[in-house]
């Protein structure tokens, strides 16, 4: 029993696009609808129109010049299944399994779940750590913009009116790298993020220099976010147990959690600590095994 | 680091209302081609009742499984019923079906002495067929006889039974009286992992032993014994409506923990049976006992593994990484 | 603004007038009389009302049923029939793995899903491809033991399965 | 013998109808002309009901009738106290009290009318814990004690157990509330008929139960009140008592026409009933050598609204407080505190998995103070054949020693046990 509301299946991206303009505000691009739908039983959302952008070509994974671009609408069991995605970016296989249960993921899309802005979404910290780039399109303009100028707080992006967010780009990450996912729900499947975390580990070809690393965390702060501070510190160092302890330290510090029925800020900050270093040293194994990125 | 610990936890739990009388009853006829149709208003939502009910009518009748027919859940169609409620519907109804089935044997039985020529306590009743005791070999099938009592003699082969545990009220001031027909007992032992970083706890063995005095179907009452696990699971580590000012706070399952099949232990059942001699053929029952033992044994287990005691259910991570940090601060 | 639209169920078509807010769930049940599709909790999170849509599961009560035109759908009504039982329904059976029976339809549907992709699956395959159907009955332990034995028996008798 | 069917893994009886689908629960059931039910419930957890309109929201196009207090004819049920309203009259006192229910062509209709029922309210103050409510001067629920009923339990004398005993050990826990979650929601759906028969569908464990309380509510004779339970998706005790069957009667009745109604999971959730939350104080005495010799337990229940099935809960968590050990001095309080909290009520293992994880929490503190093994600690303490409970009930047969073995046996304990 949801709200009334008009459908629309436009046959190409174009006509997707002006449906959205024809239509105004209360119009609402639907994907997956994983989201979406129970948003509109609760009634806490209540769009006059829904675009379906299935089908329009959003959906599938191509391995380009230094990238690789990821449909908006490509679902997260195509994800987690396919080959370019398990053999170039790991970690984006990782969060891309640890979301809801296999009827989730064979609906919900990779931009659907970034397009909510919850700040428990679990891609965006992989994203953030593969440094991806987003498309977002409207009738006037196409404009590509770092994953993290995406999100503005929980539940709202910069998507404006009438706008799609359309694909991901990913850069294949360059040699001597390794990056890793881990999530802490309140169980082992179909559940939200106490605390997520991604990050990626660039070695120098000593093999024992960080020359970059990215960490990013969720479900702590309004959007999710890049732990700077601790990416600062670890560059330029030599890799050991130590330097990965206080990093993680740090990137907690960086955060702003809450407490709420999940958990409290505390215990949030807590995990922060230990999934960072944990992730942190997955990476840096993955790093060292070479082509395993 | 993780670390495991084992834990225990034993119990004893009743069959049957506390005290109040809570009588079942049941209704059996037999057909004249030898099948059967019970009457019971007993319901059954998913604990396999119905099934041990007509197992119990089968081997009493002596008539196959397959041959018994459950009418129940129809207040009008079926004699009364306290409910399906304090695991008692194999002890209570099954006493109360067993008799009813007794009663139309007791026809069956006397119609067919007379054709072999003997007393009806030297008979049998089994496989479809009734024999005289030790001479297996002497029989007439069940189908015969019943149609022989019933357009023959004109007995029609019918019975109705009840049951109802003899209990007491308690004194309001002493609480003494004997509230309860029969008990059952069991003992579980969790083993757990305890991430002392993160304070998850995965489960990874639970051995459940149970006393249900004489187990009519196995599987069904493993299936219990395994299913109360999962609520104990449940109880233990996630599950908690969360009450502010009386608003319900997680109305859903997004935010009310169930565990899932990935949250879920490997389960050792082993059954003891010492026969209840007021049960039907030594049954009592499983349904609510199955869960009893497992929470504290999870919760014991926790505190074997890493040695901060939970007081407040369910032990979240949260709460176990706390106590583990006020336990570290304590040493220090 | 309603909208006909052709369902194709258990491979048959079927004509209905839906409104775009029409669930499939709903839809099935209510229009269609396929009952045996069960609504839990109405948010895709106890996986009563799974179907397949083009062999995949997804929660009926997350769909939109004119999002399904053109897709294949299968209920558990078009899984096996009492008198011509899928060997999953016949190992849900045999080994004890319904209780009160409400999840078994989603249970049953997921675990095709699985067996038509995986043939040989774990123990962990099993629970990971089962995970988005709660049971509240059974601790899934005869759950698991059932779809493992029916992957057995499909395996050893070819085209024993359907 | 060759053929018994005692001790045979049958499949259950109606497995073949559960597999493919066709087993019928309480929402696959419809009548022709069906209407549709939908629950207005309270907007505060305490407060005085001054007015109920209906009249906008039977004006709306599908509505076909509204039911509120005036009614219900006997408007009072509950097992052992009369005192929930199958329709708030005089006050709400939980978020779960329904105030009204419409009866519609559809399931939008029902949905859309209920933010038509206008309810004015005068809210009261409230009181959520069950200690403070046990204040003489806080809030009260009903009447003017919050303390529905005090359990007593008493067996040799305590007083001589701790002078017994050399090390008394003490603790507190508390539970949480827990919802069934029986994964099939309540569905009622009722008719009457021609001759003047309510034919009711519900999916409960106690049909019986509804019947006789159906026939007290509706002042109507029961050989003309017929409760059919179809396939039932799980209880657990969730679906215990009455909750939903007066409503699709009373509108049945007042419509002319089938009525069925359905709980959504939030309506579970939040207007049914719940495990009771405990909180559990322990005492136990024990000498030297491991025997407890003295308990002394106290138990706060909070009832919630009603009292439901709370005071046999209670009862039956207070017979079981002492644990499945033999004690010769014990002394058990339990107490039942009306709250405006969610309803207690019956939920697998009724009060006893409460106290149950208390008092095997406690043993194990126990065995550490004394600094024995929790198993051997428990074996040496266990009930014995003949063995007597606190309430004076003796126990013939106890199998708990091979219960013990047989758990050791699946998977083995921490150290090697010598069986005594």
């Amino acid at each position: 029993m949801l709200p009334r509301t008009l459908y629309i299946r436009p046959s190409d991206l174009t006509k997707a696009l002006e449906a959205l303009e024809e239509h105004g505000p209360g119009a609402r691009v639907i994907a997956g609808g994983t989201d979406l739908i129970p948003s509109m039983r609760a009634r806490t959302q209540l769009p006059s129109c829904l675009v379906d952008i299935q089908g329009l070509g959003l959906d599938t994974i191509t391995r380009t010049d230094g990238f690789v671009r990821i449909g908006a609408a490509c679902t997260f069991s195509e994800l987690a299944r396919s080959g370019i995605i398990r053999e170039m970016f790991p970690v984006l296989r990782e969060a891309a399994s640890a979301i809801g249960a296999v009827q989730t993921r064979n609906l919900a899309t990779i931009g659907g779940n970034l397009s909510s802005a919850v700040p428990s979404c679990d891609s965006a910290p992989a994203l953030y750590v593969l440094k991806a780039r987003l498309t977002l399109i409207s009738l006037r303009q196409q404009r590509a913009i770092p994953v993290e100028e995406f999100f503005q707080g929980p539940r709202r992006t910069v998507l404006a009116p009438a706008e799609i967010l359309a694909w991901i780009d990913v850069p294949v990450p360059p040699d001597r790298s390794g990056s890793a996912f881990l999530k802490i729900g309140r169980r082992k499947a179909l559940t939200l993020a106490i605390v997520n975390a991604a990050a990626s580990v660039c070695l120098a070809k000593d093999g024992s220099t960080v020359e970059d690393a990215t960490i990013s965390l969720g479900a702590v702060a309004p959007t999710p976010l890049r732990a700077r501070k601790a990416e600062a510190l670890l560059k330029g160092c030599t890799w050991s147990e130590e330097l990965v302890k206080e990093a993680a330290w740090v990137a907690s510090g960086e955060t702003s959690p809450i407490s709420d029925i999940r958990a409290s800020a505390d215990y949030r900050r807590e995990l922060c600590k230990v999934l960072v270093r944990r992730a942190l040293t997955h990476a840096w194994k993955r790093a060292l095994g070479g082509d395993q990125r | 680091m993780k670390k495991r610990g084992k834990g225990i936890a034993c119990m004893f739990y009743p069959i049957g209302f506390t005290s109040y009388p809570n009588p079942g009853s049941a209704f059996v006829k037999v057909n004249q081609d030898g099948t059967a149709v019970v009457f019971t208003g007993a319901t059954d939502m998913g604990q396999g009742s119905t099934t041990v009910l007509a197992q119990i009518a089968a081997e009493e009748l002596g008539i196959r499984y397959e041959h018994i027919t459950m009418v129940t859940g129809d207040t009008e169609k079926t004699p009364f019923d306290l409910g399906s409620v304090a695991s008692r519907v194999t002890y209570i109804v099954g006493n109360a079906v067993k008799r009813a089935a007794h009663e139309a044997k007791r026809i069956l039985l006397e119609v067919a002495a007379e054709k072999l020529g003997v007393s009806p306590d030297g008979l049998c009743a089994g496989d479809g067929r009734i024999y005289i005791k030790g001479l297996p070999e002497r029989f007439l099938e069940i189908s015969e006889v019943a149609r022989i009592a019933q357009m023959g003699k004109g007995r029609p082969p019918i019975g109705s039974g009840s049951f109802n545990p003899i209990t007491t009220f308690l004194d309001p001031e002493t609480g003494h009286g004997k509230p309860y027909g029969a008990y059952v007992f069991a003992t579980q032992i969790a083993e757990v992992e305890v991430d002392t970083e993160t304070g998850v706890v995965e489960v990874l063995r639970i051995a459940a032993a149970h006393d249900c005095g004489k187990a009519i179907n196995p599987m069904l009452v493993e299936g219990q014994v395994e299913g109360g696990i999962s609520m104990g699971v449940g109880y233990g580590l996630f599950e908690e409506m969360v009450l502010d000012n009386g608003v319900v706070k997680n109305p859903q399952f997004t935010d009310y923990i169930l565990p899932t099949s990935l949250d879920m232990p490997e389960i050792r059942v082993g059954i003891i049976e010492r026969p209840e001699p007021t049960g039907p053929f030594g049954a009592k029952g499983i349904g609510e006992p199955s869960l009893l033992p497992t929470a504290p044994a999870i919760i014991n287990a926790i505190y074997d593994a890493v040695g901060v005691r939970i007081r407040e259910l369910p032990a979240t991570p949260e709460k176990i990484l706390k106590a583990l940090r006020e336990t570290d601060q304590g040493k220090a | 603004m309603k909208r006909a639209i052709i369902l194709v169920v258990n491979g048959t078509e079927h004509s209905v007038e839906v409104q775009p807010s029409d669930l499939l769930v709903d839809v099935l049940r209510d229009r269609l009389r396929l009952t045996g599709t069960k609504k839990g909790c109405g948010t895709g999170e106890c996986g009563a009302c799974t179907v397949l849509l083009d062999g995949k599961p997804v929660n009926s009560c997350l769909l939109l049923a004119i999002r399904c035109e053109g897709r294949q759908i299968t209920t558990i009504e078009g899984l096996g029939t009492p008198d011509s039982l899928h060997v999953l329904q016949k190992a849900f059976i045999d080994n004890g793995a319904v209780q009160c029976g409400f999840c078994a339809p989603g249970m049953l549907l997921s675990a095709k899903a699985l067996l038509d992709e995986n043939p040989a699956p774990s123990e962990m395959d099993i629970r990971q491809a089962l995970a988005g159907n709660i049971c509240r009955c059974t601790g899934y332990v005869k759950i698991v033991k059932a779809v493992s034995s029916a992957a057995r028996t499909m395996s050893g008798a070819e085209g024993g399965g359907r | 013998m060759n053929g018994s069917a005692i001790g045979v893994s049958r499949p259950r009886h109606d497995a073949v109808l559960q597999v493919t689908g066709r087993a019928l629960y309480g929402d696959d059931y419809e009548r022709p002309g069906m209407l549709y039910a939908k629950a207005l419930r309270s907007r505060h957890p305490h407060a005085r009901i001054l007015k109920v309109d209906t009249s906008r929201a039977l004006k709306l196009a599908g509505v076909k009738a509204v039911i509120t207090a005036e009614d219900v004819p006997k408007n009072r049920y509950g097992f052992t106290h009369l005192d929930q309203p199958v329709l708030a009259d005089d006050k709400v006192r939980y978020m779960g009290d329904v105030v009204a229910v419409v009866a519609a062509t559809s399931w939008d209709a029902a949905t859309e009318a209920l933010d038509q029922i206008e309810v004015d309210y005068l809210p009261l103050p409230a009181v959520f814990d069950p200690v403070e409510a046990m204040k003489p001067d806080a809030p009260k629920v009903h009447g003017d004690s919050n303390i529905v009923s005090h359990i007593k339990i008493r067996s040799g004398d305590v007083t001589e157990g701790w002078r017994i005993s050399s090390e008394i050990v003490e603790d507190v826990m508390r539970t949480q509330v827990v919802e069934h979650c029986h994964i099939e929601p309540h569905a009622a759906l009722a008719e009457l008929t021609d001759d003047g028969t309510y034919v009711i569908w519900s999916t409960v464990q106690r049909p019986f139960l509804i019947a006789s309380d159906l026939s007290r509510i509706l002042q109507y004779p029961m050989n003309k009140i017929r409760v059919i339970t179809p396939a039932i998706g799980g209880g657990f005790g969730g679906k215990n008592e009455i909750t939903i069957e007066p409503y699709v009667c009373l509108l049945a009745a007042k419509t002319k026409r089938p009525v069925k109604m359905v709980l959504s999971r939030e309506e579970e959730f939040c207007g049914t009933t719940v495990r009771h939350p405990y909180i559990v104080k322990y005492r136990s005495g024990v000498t030297k050598d491991g025997k407890i010799v003295a308990r002394q337990v106290e138990i706060i229940s909070d009832s919630g609204a009603y009292v439901s099935w709370g005071e046999s809960t209670l009862s039956k968590a207070s017979i079981h407080a002492a644990g499945p050990y033999f004690i010769p001095h014990v002394r058990i309080d339990g107490y039942l505190v009306y709250t405006n909290n969610s309803i207690g009520g019956a939920m697998r293992g009724f009060g006893v998995p409460q106290v149950g994880f208390a008092y095997e929490c406690h043993m194990d503190n126990i065995a550490a103070v004394i600094g024995m093994d929790p198993l051997e600690f428990r074996y040496k303490n266990l009930l014995t054949d003949n063995s007597s409970l606190p309430t004076g009930q003796v126990l013939e047969f106890v199998t708990l020693r091979e219960t013990v073995r047989k758990a050791v046996e699946l998977v083995g304990w921490k150290k090697e046990v010598e069986w005594e």
